[in-house]
């Protein structure tokens, strides 16, 4: 198999899925003799992706693997093809995800001590039902709250690759510091 | 609530045309005291019904009466906050809006660390410091801001259909191929085994008595005779299978004639000997499974596992 | 608009949409004032099919208007994308399977008394298909129901050369020693 045939296969294959493939799953589509090792197929990829930098579509590696996708920049035409507006999620939903995200697992009364209110059902299953969240397990209190955990779906959507592609938090500093400062303050 | 208020989305910031940024006429510098706020802080009514929408509960409000004022979050002039905040649930309540619990939840724990800081320092019985009343006002206030920045951070990264699109081209014409289940032998063994067990026929010796080979003997006779057909008698038998080849093949005749499957048949004394499957004449169907695959039931046992 | 983007854009669209699009759905991505003309999108789409032709993506003018499809000739490769997961037989197969091949010519009937339950019509339709067993005749019994057999195929498929060779019912008793033995000769 010449490498401009392994190209355009895994070219076509990513472009037929419509969604982000593994090495593995590049690999199924060979037979055996042929079948291309982990390293020429990351190369292809790489040549693929160096070919695609101009277009309007790019190659991009997320949690799931790689897949094809257009461009942002021609988001607010392409955008149009749809009748339903992109939707803008509210702050509170945000917060929450955020919440679930670097604090996984976590229960909603957690959710809730952090934020100072209630996190609304509602919220809830708008994140289960565009999956970037689901239940990773109960917490072994009474009532067994249901812990919350973010999926591969978040990272895809989101354009990660792993979890520790968000930004580090903001430093909290911890009490015993906090109270030091205010102490050495008070005596200003 | 109106129409008008309900559509207003939560917005990420708060738009510069929101009254509350009245505030902003009376933020002050670090440590300048700020006395004026009951007369500065008119709200129209309005206004304050955006205001519900507007702030992600009690810490968030409080972290914008701090910013608004270019406060420091560690060095919050607690009876001044409290103060301001207290204004504003009272005149929510004079306008008989539903506070939320959580709002006056807070003004009466911002009430607690105001009165406690006007006492002197509490030694407790371990004769340990209490601390900071403010501490922990502090601690949530710094634990939610935190999330609040993270979740401004995920607004603006972009997102899955609303600022970038998964690319698929038209899949070239293809045969679906499903690759039959492949199956060893010590599996089909297994279920043998099982369904022995079952019928409880290890004791009884009606199929292993049997030998395999005038089993198979018996399939390959059935199979020759075509139905109606007659077919001598002696060309089932091969001579180079040898002694027991032979006794076999004699042993599956008889079993199959014992069995009713087929008629030997002699048209008159010494004359040669035939063989007939046992057939009725009008229907001589060899693959016509009519009769015997009946309507199938609901609860029948599929061929596959649903796996 | 330069022409770049109005390219980047109609590209993007394309491959968002996944399906194909005519000009006048391509046109109404765009705000009047700037929405290109008939003819414009035309020498657009020649450009972007140009670009394309030695790609694994190509684009293509059907009845409905235009649209990426994968190249014809990666198909074979593209297709085991879709390649369903092997089933497994059930266990109620793997059973009647067993009777026909020890006690053939056997009825159905004959098959159900011993298992204790209705065969289906589909796993012997199955069985039938698999090309494993056959209707060897019909027993003279009313109803004449159909006799089965194994066949020429199920020896070949579990690699025996008759059934001489399968175990002695009596030696079923101890089938994990069977089933190593088995193993251990077909690695032979």
């Amino acid at each position: 198999m010449t490498p401009e045939t392994l190209k355009s296969i895994v070219e076509g294959a990513l472009f037929a899925a419509g969604r982000a493939l593994t090495i593995e799953q590049l690999q199924a589509l060979f037979e055996e003799p042929v079948r291309p090792d982990a390293g020429s197929l990351r190369a292809v990829l790489s040549t693929i992706a160096i070919e695609h930098e101009d277009r309007a579509v790019q190659l991009q590696q997320v949690a799931s693997g790689w897949r094809f996708q257009v461009r942002a920049d021609v988001a607010p035409w392409v955008s149009r093809l749809w009748d339903e507006r992109p939707q803008r999620y509210s702050r509170a939903l945000l917060e929450t995800l955020s919440l679930i995200a670097y604090k996984q697992p976590i229960t909603r009364s957690e959710i809730e001590d952090i934020r100072g209110v209630t996190v609304s059902t509602q919220i809830v299953k708008t994140l289960l039902e565009r999956e970037w969240i689901r239940v990773a397990g109960h917490k072994e209190v009474p009532g067994r709250p249901a812990l919350f955990a973010t999926t591969r779906q978040f990272l895809d959507d989101f354009n990660l690759k792993s979890l520790a592609e968000l930004p580090a938090l903001a430093d909290i500093r911890d009490l015993s510091e906090i109270a030091a400062e205010l102490e050495t303050a008070s005596h200003e | 609530m109106t129409e008008e208020v309900q559509t207003q989305e939560t917005p990420e910031v708060i738009p510069e045309s929101t009254p509350l940024a009245t505030l902003h006429a009376v933020a002050r510098v670090k440590g300048e005291a700020v006395t004026q706020i009951p007369h500065d802080l008119y709200i129209p009514p309005d206004a304050l019904q955006v205001f519900l929408e507007t702030f992600e509960g009690p810490l968030d409000f409080l972290l914008y009466l701090i910013r608004a004022q270019n406060l420091d979050i560690l060095d919050i002039p607690v009876a001044r906050i409290t103060h301001q905040y207290l204004e504003y649930i009272d005149l929510m309540q004079r306008l008989n809006f539903d506070l939320a619990a959580e709002y006056l939840l807070m003004a009466a724990w911002l009430g607690e660390i105001k009165s406690r800081y006007l006492l002197p320092r509490q030694i407790n019985a371990e004769g340990e410091d209490e601390g900071d009343p403010r501490a922990e006002l502090i601690r949530r206030l710094q634990e939610y801001e935190r999330f609040k920045r993270a979740a401004e951070h995920l607004e603006g990264m972009p997102c899955e259909g609303r600022d970038f699109f998964v690319a698929v081209a038209q899949q070239p014409d293809f045969s679906r191929v499903t690759p039959p289940p492949h199956v060893e032998l010590s599996e089909l063994l297994l279920a043998l085994q099982d369904v022995l067990r079952r019928a409880d026929l290890y004791e009884s010796h009606h199929i292993s008595r049997e030998t395999l080979s005038m089993r198979e003997r018996m399939s390959n006779i059935l199979e020759r005779i075509r139905p109606g057909g007659f077919v001598p008698f002696v060309t089932l038998f091969n001579v180079e299978e040898g002694r027991l080849g032979v006794v076999v093949s004699f042993m599956a005749v008889l079993e199959l004639v014992k069995e009713g499957l087929i008629d030997l048949v002699q048209t008159h004394e010494r004359a040669d000997i035939h063989v007939r499957a046992r057939v009725g004449e009008a229907q001589g169907q060899a693959l016509d499974l009519g009769q015997d695959l009946g309507e199938d039931d609901i609860e029948q046992e599929g061929a596959f596992d649903d796996a």
